[in-house]
Parts: structure tokens; C-alpha cells; sequence
């Protein structure tokens, strides 16, 4: 065991640190920081930063256009974005459909999306799910029936995020029948200006917009936009979905939120932060991120006996974690968390109320979003559920 | 000791669920939201469910607390929002314990149904009701003072008829009538209540009672609205474990009926228990309504703890396992888990009133 | 609605603890507020006294001996004897047997039985769980096979409290074969001092002696010692099980727990019940206690819509309550808590360590032999399972 | 960073690992235990696990604190009895840390296993390790104090070759070394550990430090004994997970396997997850267990707090699901779970080091 960081990763946090202070918008941060979800044109602007930068995709292969940095390297990036309150890039391009194209798509497929991914010029949305299809995905019946050299696709996803300005989506949709329900699933790309294809936003209960129902209505799309083989659809979504859920920790926002927390509990004379009892459930928490911390690390280093379990247990002791963290927030703000705020960055948002604390909007904003962690990408019981899998096993 | 509702609160409990259903089901509700606060105030006053807790001396139907609280069971289940409590439970039982005409004809009016009437506590930075008010009263008239602070989150006072403010005075505590019109900004809160700012810059206001006979008359007022929190809580748990046990009863995942699966019962079945719970110590916190003293007050306090703890945690239990649907404003447990996590906070949070009980316990 | 005690009822609260006051005796309540199991000679003692004033069995019928008192009465008596540390006498035969002998029995048995139950001067013992039947109870093996006027018994029991020193058992076995595994048990009473009954003690992780294995080899039971009707054993047990749940709350003795628990964390300069932290955790789990103890007071009043339910939510929060306060206990004991300690009452435990907190010996034992909360008379898996299946009917 | 064992450290794991099951198994460990607190030790120490973590200089194997951790888990899966905490780790990290002759000869003792050594630091009333000693010290001669005090929970003091007492002297914390003997009382815990307290009454010390000296010498022992029960916890964690996953898959109740009740399966993927937070932790604070300062020891203690919570809840989960059998000294859980109270409990429970990590937030 070598607990030391490289010479190379400390000159490498304060390379990261020293970029991001000197181009990282400012009112980008500002608004990021506040907790709402950050407008495309944010995520846009960002991207095309870092991609000048040449370090949009930390975790893409050299040869597609990523860095070639170490595990330790990203989880450096990722923890010096976090702390200087950067937006995190919209995942479905870069996390989930990009892994997905250069590991299975045609040649003509990478080069076409590969690059508009990198560069942050074309945005991406997931159709997966379907009103029917929540957690058990392999139940989706979105078709996509062979008409010559075009599939023709009908179906209604659902909880599709960025949705409403996303250029293209992936999905999946049925190809054939199948005894196995997991079998004759195809993954699809499709133009989100594709005639048939309607966007219907889904309110939530943060009171925001960032999901939506995908409907469509016999979409025309190219038989070239296929991934892979028709019928295979299921692997490559099991591949996505493993990938995602190694990332679903939480680790660095929680980082963040905590400094934030601990911001509010100071606030106004820190009355709460002297409070013993308040001190103590923080210190708990911090204890619990930082072993969350080295969790990660420990997964970055490849040491660890089972990673289909371990996976799982970030993800859900991240997102258990993730909701303390927010529940601490909410308990120093006190009653001042209870009004609906509007974004003080929206100018159609409304004035705020007289005397709105600094730290106050978009934290329950950001809070009530949140409590989807311990849902989406898995929930929790289907965590638990892999896990005992592979104790069971053991 | 005798737990059975009366003939007439069975009555009560069971037209105001009727009532609710028909006139503010969950369709209904966005809507009657959207007029404003006091959109569904004139069925309640039309019912007389205003004069419920009042002395039939000022036009009210001599009810007690309990009354109150079975009924706010049900606009808790309801999810209903408006000035009932503010203006039956807070205001009416604080005017109950001061003397004098001026109280005496607010509580007729609040009995016919014709004024509603808040209380103006809580200022910026405080962190609930048992905070002594920074804002200050300066005599200005034989009964009046001219006061000065800031009023925050005061509830309903977009649409009250008159606004009881606390102050400190020479003489300690000071209660003034005022109106609620001048530099006043209304908001919404995350589960569509109505609140307001209240800029108090050198406003005359009718005091109503001072010193010892004001704490008395405020801490009525605190006991009764902790008390009915904690009612209205077991209402809106209670709708969260139905709303959640109805949806896993007809949702399929895996092949099965998510109730069909151990946790998804036993989690249910846990939710249940902290129901319980509460109403349990309700029956506590009412016992003890009409006992003015310290111990009323531990009583409310505690009950206000494990209120907000319960509800929280029912109505978070809830909203996880509708998966994503729970997600959505279309589902009423997303109102119901808003609903909860508002009540948690309002006029403290569980931190807040923890302190409070901790510092009494012996 | 009507919260108010009766006249009588103070008066009765009055008169009880008067009545402790004066025939308590000390060495028997010293004993008991350590945490120990009491032992045989104080139970007898003590149930002889209430006897001799008409109060052993507070909640049987006036016709079999019973005070006549409200069920608020009995729960005031409980209270005050808790309080003033007074042993709960054996339930075996008072809340377990005695009821099912005065509803299901033979005349003979209720003459034979019921007097020395309420005198104390027979012990009995629960000859229900075996090795392969704990929470699943049907699925029990022993055998009662009919031999001319006896049965003959062969099984082996498990979990078997006090029958070390018990005088009599009752027990299930089956007395035919059934398809349904719940039909062809019979309910039976068992002479201990019958040859063929060996008893076991089974060492618990309290380190004391509570619990046995009971091994029934060919004991030759009278056919008159049979309860009601052969093969109808499962509900005369199911009678008993339902009475023991509705009693499974554990108030009383959680109440004298936390007072316990107070006066340890206020020992010493008083230095933990001084912090705000611990404060409000005690602070958290009052608040609970006094929530159970009006919980018990509604189902006593009979205004529950669901009993059934109620008795399991009961027992779950009940034993949860009772772990909470036991775990401040030890936090409040800090590391005294470690010590093995010997019973102080008990002559050949040997000596204390130097400087062993008065507060101290009794803790632990008590801890760990209550961690079998959630598990005996239906573990809180049970429960929960109880308790759905009521929910999923109404 | 990588946290790949080295080839040393798997063949250590494995061979610990492997003369525990083969030596300390559970049928031979209640036997082995009967017979007093080191009736193990030879073992141990013909393996040379005690000079493990001591330098080449005394006769030790150069290692560090990563080796004695790796080995403190295998001895915490074992449930092992003895001095090697005390020993190898406490003594061992306090004496490293200290100049001199007599630091060196002990140290040699220890390396070559044929000398046990523990601290003598908690005293009665005492909350934990980071307690001020209340013992004092007067200097009786150029090399020697009188010390008049109490030394309460002493672990394995019945079997050291020396003691090593703190105290306050006029120069501040002194550390002095003694003969076991004396006034000395030797009790049992709760896991069958080995205690004593010692009657100081005017017993003669020979000085290993004093003030500034002996606080870092004393920082190390800390630190290095709340690591090391950090590793053991994982040791406790895992085994107490593998004997109750192992148990459910055996055990069958109402016509089912144990282990196919799915709140069965969760409530065992909750113990994994826990568990691997803990080692995660592990990690942490042995990523800095030779940089002495304030991080050292703030890894150390939030490591203590995870480890006492974790263990505590992870054996008591395993003991829940156990049922009635998990009651019994007969099964290998119960004795778990009082090991994880224990460890909790020992050297200051989890609120002490959670109020300690507290007040360095920042």
C-alpha cells in the first residue's frame, strides 16, 4: 500500500485549481452554487471551455479525445470542479451514450457524435424508461419496426431529463419479440427535431423543470443510427447502466453541500454551528463523507474484492449521505426553508420576500430535487437487492 | 379516562371529511390554490367550523380543543390550505384569554365567519414560536403604541382582516391590533401556503393586553396552534400511508405488485407504527389543552417534536416508494411530503423544539 | 372525549403506592433495580404478599380470583409497581396459562390450578419453541402420542424461561397428523418433576441463567392434563399469544428504565446529563416513552380501530424504545459499562472490581438480555408482517 | 496512491488468517480464554507478530502501522483475547516515540516476545483515552517519581511484564514505568477481555518522558491503538456478516429459507455497505498514521466513532437475525456482538470521540 500522493497529482490539483479560478465564469458559479439546475446555456458555455482546454471527457480514452488521466487524476478534476462550484457537464452525452458509441458504435457513428460530444455542441437525452418500466426496465414496449432501411418508433418514455433542450436521444425500443424479456431490445439514436417526436415537461416537486415525457409517434430513424446489433439493445444498456452507477456516489456535490451546510449553520452569529448537539450530528456526517471519499478512492484503485457490490454501496450510502447533508441545511436554515423562493438569477422569476437570507433560495429547491437520489439509476431496494446477489455468492 | 369521540365530534369528523372531499378533493385543490389564500374560506365559514373552539358568549359553539384538532386531522388529510388555523386556533385562542371589548368583537367576528385575524410573531432570523419578539411598542395613545420591526412568514395575512402583533414594551410584552395593509409583501411557501413579510415602521396599533396577561394570552396561543400542528399531522401522515399503500396495491414492477414485496410492506407497516405514535401523544397534548402552565407546554412542545419528526419521515417513506411518479406535482404524495416537511419547519423545527424539551427535562 | 382520572383512580394510585410503601420489602426491590433476573425466592415472596391483599392477578375475572379492577387501574398498578421496583411476577402462569385455563379448561383444572397461580406456590414454564420452531411456531414436532388414559410426550423445547425452577409446564405437541400444519396440536400440562424431563440450562450472552432446553422423552402426560379439545392446541396458543402481545409494550418497566438512565448520566457531577447533545437525545426518546405510555392508554381504552395491528405496533416500538434507553444508559456509563460485573446480591459472584460506580453492575446484564426483544413473542419482522396484512384489508 | 497489498502483507493476511482458524478456533478460544490472558501469546510470539511493527534496530520487522492493522482485522474476525493491542500497538507506539535506554530494552523485550507491556492511562470516572491522567507524580530520585493515583480498566495488567502509568507531574504529563505488582485487582469484560485496576499508593516509577516528550509519545499511542481498533472492528464487522449470511442460508422458518425473506437479504446488504464505508475510513486514517499532528490524531478519532457505530450495529443486526439462537453463548454471534459493545465502549464510547471530532469542525 502507498498512501502518497504523486508529485505528478499535486501539481495536478493545483494545475486543475489554477485553470478553473482563472475560467470558470463567474456568474456561472454563482449560479450553479445556488442550488438550482443550471440553464443550458451554462452547460454550453462550460463545456466548450473545457473542451478548448482539452479536458471536457476525463474519463474518454486517449484516441476519442479524453486527457488520459489517471482514476486519480478524474477524481481530482472532479473534486476541484465541485469546490470551485462549476457545473458538473450534462452526463448523457458524456458519461453515458459517449462510453456506449466508441466501445460498440459503426465508425461512421463515432466520428458523426463523438466529437459534438466532446465539444458540448450537441446535447443528449436518455429514453429509457417508460410509465410501465421504472425500475424493471427490461419491461419497456417503445417498438421500433423494420420499414426498409428506417425503423419506424412509437412509444412514450418518461423522467426524460433535458429533454425539453436536448438534440438527440438515445433509446431503447422493441425490435422483435422474445420470450426473454431482456432479448429483442435495440438502442436507438434518434433527432429530437424528428417529426413525431413531442416533448411534454413534467412538473416536480421542486417546483422546477428538468424532466419530461418523450412521446413518439412512428419517428422515422435511419437504420445506420442503430448501436451495435439489432436485438442487443440490453447489453449495451446493462454496459451504461454499470458505468453509471460506479459514478452515482455523490462524492464531490456532497463535498460542496457540506461546505455549504456548514455556511448556513455559521450564518447570522452561528448560532446553530456553536450549538454542541448541531456540531455533533455535522461531525457525524463529515465522518461518514469522508469514509465516502475514501470509498471512492479505494474503487478508483481497483482494491476491492467485489465491485458489482461496491458499486451499489456508494451508490446508496452516497445518496443516504447526500440527503443528511441536505437535512442539515435545512435544519439551520430553520423556518427560512420554507418559502417557495424564486431563482434571484431567473429574471422572470419574481422578486424575492423582503429579508431573504443570502444562502436561502434553491437550497429546498436543490433539496426536494434530490430526494429522487435514493430512486433513480436504481433504488435503493434494487441496490440491496445486487448486493445480497453477490454476498450471497461469496 | 374515556377516548370515544362524542355523537357530536363522530359528526364533525365525518362531515368534514365529506365536506372535503367533495368541495376540495385533490383535483379541485390547484385551482382553489391558485384564487388565493382564503378561495375555500367561505364553505368553512359557511359551516361554522370557524366558531367550533369559541364560547357561545361571542357567537361560538363552546367546543374545546379537541374539537379543533379533529377537524384539523382532516384538513391535514386533506391537504387543505387557508386561514383555519391561523384564525380559529392561534388568534381565536389567544383572544380567548385577554379581556376587553376589542377581543371580545374580533372573536364575534371570527365566530360568524366574517373576519379572519393572524398573529404576527416570528421576525427575520428567529427560529420559532417560543422567540422573544425584537420588535418594539413605544406608548403613542391612552391604548395604543406605535411599533416598529419586522414581521416575517406571518401566515395568512395576505387576506386577514386584522393582524395581532407581538411587541416588547416598557412593561415586558405587548399584543397590538393592527391592519394588516402598509409595506407588506405576501409569498408562498413550498407546500402553497400564504405567507407574509410584515415592514412595521412606526405603525399605531390597539394593544390588546400587555406584560403578564399578554405571555398569558400568547402562550394559549402557542399551546393550541403546537397542538393542532400535531392534529393536522396525523391527518397528513395518515393520507400519505393511504395514498402509498393504494399506489403500491396497483403498481407492478418485476413482474409483481410492488406491495407484493417484504420491504415494501414492512416499510409501510413502520409508517403505520410512527402513526401511532402520534396519535397517541396527541391524546397526551389534549388531555392537558385546558390547563394553562408549564406543563401544557411540554406537553405541546413534545407533541410538536415528534409531529414533525412523524410526518417527515411517513410522508418521506411515502414518497420514496412511488419511485419517480412521487416525483411529480400530478401525484398527491408529493403535496403530502411538501406538505410534511413545511409542517416540520413552521413555527420551529424538530432541532428547535428539541432544545426547548431538553432544557426542561429532569 | 374525556381525559380526566376518575376520583377513584387517584385515589386507587394513592392507595397502591402506599401499599408498596409498606410491603415492598427492601431486599427484594434492591435486587430487582439492579437488572438482574430476580430470583425464584424473591418472585415467591413477593407474589405471596400481593396475594395475601387480593392483588396477584390484576386482570383475571372477580369469579377466578381476579381484583375486579379497570383495565386503567391495572395499568396504574403497573405503573407504581415498576416504579417502586417491585418484580413483575412470573407471567407464566398468571398471564400466560391462567387465562387459557379459565377460558378453555376443565373444571378440574381451573380447581387444581388457577389457586396456586394466584398464590405463587406453582411455578410454570412456556413448552412452546424448538429447535426448527421459533417465530414459526407451526412447524413444531414434539409428539403427544395417546396411550390408553395418558399421552405419551417425546420433544425437545427450546427457549424455555424459568424452567429451571418452574414446578409445571405447558406445552404444544401434536397429537395427529395433519396437512394443514397448524391442525393435530394439542395443548397439554406437564408435571416438571415427571420422569423423562430433563432441563438444560442454555448459557445466554448476558452470562446469566434465564433460558433452558427442555428434553421430553417418553413422559406419560394424564389425558386429563389435556387443555379443551385434542387437536385444537393452535388456537388455545394463538389465545395466549394474542393476550402476551397486547402486554408486550414494555412501558412500565421502560419508564423505571428511564429514570434509571437519568440518575446514571446525572451521577458523577452529573458531568453528561449537563450536555446539550445527550440532553436532547433523552430529551427525543421521553418524548416516545410518553407517546407509548398514552399508545397503551388508547388500546386500554378500547378506541383503536385496529387492535390487532395496534398490539404489534405496540410490541415493535415498545422493544425499539426499550434498546434506546438502554443504549443511553451505557453511553452515560462510558467505559464502566465494560466490566463483567457479579450480581453484588448474589454471594458467590465474587468480589467487584475497585471502584465499580454504584450505578454500574446490573447495566450490561440487563442490555443484553433485552436485546431478545425483538425476537421472543413474535419477532418485529412478525410484526410488520401482522400489521401489513391488516393495512392491505382496510 | 495504491492501495494494493504488497506481497508481504497478502502472505501476513493469509498466514494470520490461517493459524487463527487452525489455533484460536472458536470451539478451542473459550478454553484457550479460561486459562488467563496470554495462554495465547507463545504463539503469537513464535510467529514474531509483536516485533511486526517495530523497527530493525530493536530486533523488529520494520514494518508499519498498515502490517498491524492488517493483522488487528484478522485478529478482530477471530475474536482474539490477549495482549497484542496492549502490547504491539499501545505500548509499542508510546515507547517508539520515547529516547532511552530504558524505551530501547523494553522495545527489545517486545520484539523478541518475550516481554508484555501495557498503559496504565484511564482512571475511575474516566470517559476516554484522551482524558488528562488524574494520577500524581512526584520526583522521588534523579530517574524516578512517586505516584499516588487510581488506574482503572487496564487492559491485560495481569500479564504485562511492566506498566507504563501516566501522570501529571510539575512539568506536566509524565510517563513512568512500574511493576504490575501491588495493589491490583484483575477482572473480566464483557467479550471475556482481561482489566485490572491499579492502587497506586506511592508507587515508584521509573521516567520515560515528561512533559512536551511525553505528549507526542503519548499522541502515537493514541493514535495507533484507535487505528488499530479500527481494523479490529472490520475484523468484528466482517466475521459477525459472514456468520449471520451463513446462518440465514442454513435456517428455515415458515417453510422458507431465512435468507430468501428479502427484508432478510437487505438488512445484510445494509451490514456490507456499512462495513465498507468502515474499511474506506480504515484507509484514511492510515493514510497519514506517521505524520504526527492535529490530522493524525482527527483521522484517528472519526475512525473510532465509525468503528464503534459500525461494529455495534452491524453485530447487532447479525444477532437480530440470528433469533433466539443468536442469545446462546453457544453461537459464535453473540460473542461478536459483545466484542463490537465492547470495542464501542472501550477507551472512550462513540458520543465522547463524536464530541471530540466536533469541536475541530470547521
Amino acid at each position: 500500500m502507498d498512501f502518497s500522493l504523486t508529485e505528478d497529482e499535486t501539481t495536478f490539483r493545483a494545475e486543475v485549481r489554477a485553470f478553473l479560478q482563472e475560467n470558470l465564469p463567474v456568474d456561472i458559479a454563482r449560479r450553479f452554487a445556488r442550488g438550482y439546475h443550471p440553464p443550458k446555456d451554462d452547460l454550453k458555455r462550460w463545456q466548450a471551455i473545457l473542451h478548448r482546454k482539452g479536458w471536457s471527457a476525463p474519463h474518454w480514452p486517449v484516441e476519442h479525445g479524453g486527457p488520459g488521466w489517471t482514476a486519480m487524476q478524474q477524481f481530482i478534476f472532479d473534486d476541484e470542479c465541485a469546490l470551485a462550484d462549476a457545473p458538473p457537464p450534462s452526463p448523457f452525452g458524456l458519461r453515458l451514450v459517449g462510453p456506449v458509441l466508441y466501445t460498440f458504435g459503426s465508425d461512421a457513428q463515432k466520428a458523426e457524435h463523438l466529437p459534438k460530444i466532446l465539444s458540448g455542441e450537441v446535447f443528449w437525452c436518455q429514453g429509457f424508461s417508460e410509465p410501465g418500466a421504472g425500475s424493471d426496465l427490461a419491461s419497456l414496449v417503445t417498438r421500433a419496426d423494420r420499414d426498409g432501411d428506417h425503423y419506424i418508433v412509437n412509444g412514450h418514455k418518461i423522467w426524460t431529463t433535458e429533454a425539453h433542450f436536448a438534440d438527440m436521444m438515445f433509446c431503447l425500443a422493441r425490435t422483435s419479440k422474445s420470450d426473454r424479456r431482456q432479448d429483442g431490445i435495440s438502442f436507438l439514436l434518434l433527432d429530437m427535431s424528428d417529426a413525431g417526436v413531442t416533448v411534454r415537461p413534467i412538473p416536480t416537486l421542486d417546483s422546477g423543470h428538468t424532466v419530461n415525457e418523450v412521446f413518439l409517434e412512428n419517428v422515422r430513424v435511419p437504420a445506420t443510427d442503430l448501436v451495435g446489433e439489432e436485438g442487443r439493445g440490453w447489453s449495451y444498456a446493462k454496459f451504461l447502466l454499470d458505468n453509471e452507477r460506479t459514478f452515482n456516489s455523490f462524492v464531490h456535490r456532497s463535498r460542496r453541500d457540506f461546505r455549504r451546510m456548514m455556511a448556513i449553520a455559521g450564518a447570522e452569529g452561528g448560532a446553530l454551528l456553536e450549538d454542541p448537539a448541531f456540531r455533533m450530528a455535522a461531525a457525524r456526517v463529515e465522518i461518514d463523507l469522508k469514509a465516502l471519499e475514501w470509498a471512492v478512492l479505494r474503487m478508483l484503485s481497483g482494491e476491492v474484492p467485489d465491485p458489482v457490490a461496491a458499486a451499489s454501496a456508494l451508490k446508496l450510502k452516497g445518496s443516504q449521505i447526500q440527503h443528511a447533508i441536505l437535512d442539515l441545511a435545512a435544519e439551520a436554515m430553520g423556518p427560512e426553508m420554507t418559502p417557495l423562493y424564486p431563482d434571484p438569477e431567473d429574471g422572470n422569476g419574481g422578486a424575492l420576500p423582503f429579508w431573504t437570507p443570502d444562502e436561502a433560495p434553491g437550497l429546498m429547491a436543490q433539496y426536494l430535487y434530490r430526494r429522487a437520489g435514493t430512486i433513480y439509476a436504481g433504488t435503493s431496494e434494487v441496490q440491496r437487492s445486487i448486493i445480497y446477489k453477490q454476498l450471497s455468492r461469496g | 379516562m374515556d377516548f370515544t369521540l362524542t355523537d357530536e365530534q363522530a359528526l364533525l369528523r365525518d362531515s368534514a371529511a365529506r365536506l372535503l372531499r367533495d368541495r376540495f378533493d385533490f383535483g379541485r385543490r390547484g385551482a382553489l390554490l391558485g384564487e388565493g389564500g382564503a378561495a375555500f374560506w367561505p364553505d368553512i365559514a359557511a359551516l361554522g367550523w370557524p366558531a367550533l373552539g369559541l364560547p357561545e358568549a361571542v357567537g361560538g359553539m363552546d367546543g374545546t380543543l379537541v374539537d379543533q384538532a379533529i377537524l384539523m386531522q382532516e384538513l391535514g388529510r386533506a391537504l387543505y390550505v387557508g386561514p383555519y388555523l391561523s384564525t380559529a386556533v392561534t388568534s381565536a385562542w389567544l383572544l380567548c384569554s385577554v379581556d376587553g371589548k376589542h377581543a371580545e368583537s374580533l372573536l364575534e367576528g371570527i365566530a360568524a365567519g366574517t373576519l379572519t385575524v393572524t398573529l404576527a410573531h416570528g421576525e427575520p432570523g428567529g427560529r420559532g414560536i417560543l422567540d422573544v419578539p425584537g420588535t418594539k411598542a413605544v406608548a403613542s395613545g391612552p391604548d395604543t403604541v406605535r411599533l416598529t420591526g419586522r414581521k416575517r412568514l406571518v401566515p395568512d395575512a395576505a387576506t386577514a382582516g386584522k393582524v395581532v402583533v407581538t411587541a416588547q414594551g416598557d412593561g415586558g410584552l405587548v399584543l397590538a391590533l393592527i391592519d394588516p395593509a402598509g409595506q407588506r409583501q405576501d409569498y408562498r411557501t413550498l407546500d402553497k401556503g400564504f405567507v407574509s413579510d410584515l415592514d412595521l415602521d412606526g405603525v399605531d396599533g390597539t394593544v390588546l393586553a400587555t406584560g403578564a396577561a399578554a405571555e398569558v394570552a400568547l402562550d394559549a396561543a402557542i399551546c393550541a396552534t403546537l397542538t393542532a400542528l400535531g392534529a393536522e399531522a396525523v391527518g397528513v401522515a395518515e393520507g400519505a400511508l393511504q395514498h402509498t399503500r393504494d399506489y403500491v396495491a396497483g403498481r407492478s414492477q418485476f413482474g409483481r405488485r410492488l406491495g407484493d414485496f417484504q420491504v415494501v410492506q414492512h416499510r409501510l407497516a413502520d409508517m403505520f407504527v410512527e402513526i401511532e405514535q402520534l396519535k397517541a401523544l396527541l391524546l397526551h397534548a389534549l388531555s392537558v389543552a385546558d390547563q394553562p402552565g408549564p406543563d401544557r407546554l411540554r406537553a405541546a412542545v413534545g407533541l410538536k417534536v415528534l409531529a414533525g419528526d412523524v410526518a417527515k419521515r411517513v410522508a418521506g417513506d411515502g414518497l420514496h416508494l412511488h419511485g419517480g411518479m412521487g416525483m411529480t406535482e400530478e401525484m398527491p404524495i408529493s403535496h403530502y411530503y411538501r406538505r410534511a416537511r413545511v409542517l416540520e419547519a413552521q413555527y420551529g423545527n424538530t432541532g428547535y423544539f428539541t432544545r426547548a424539551h431538553a432544557r426542561g427535562l429532569t
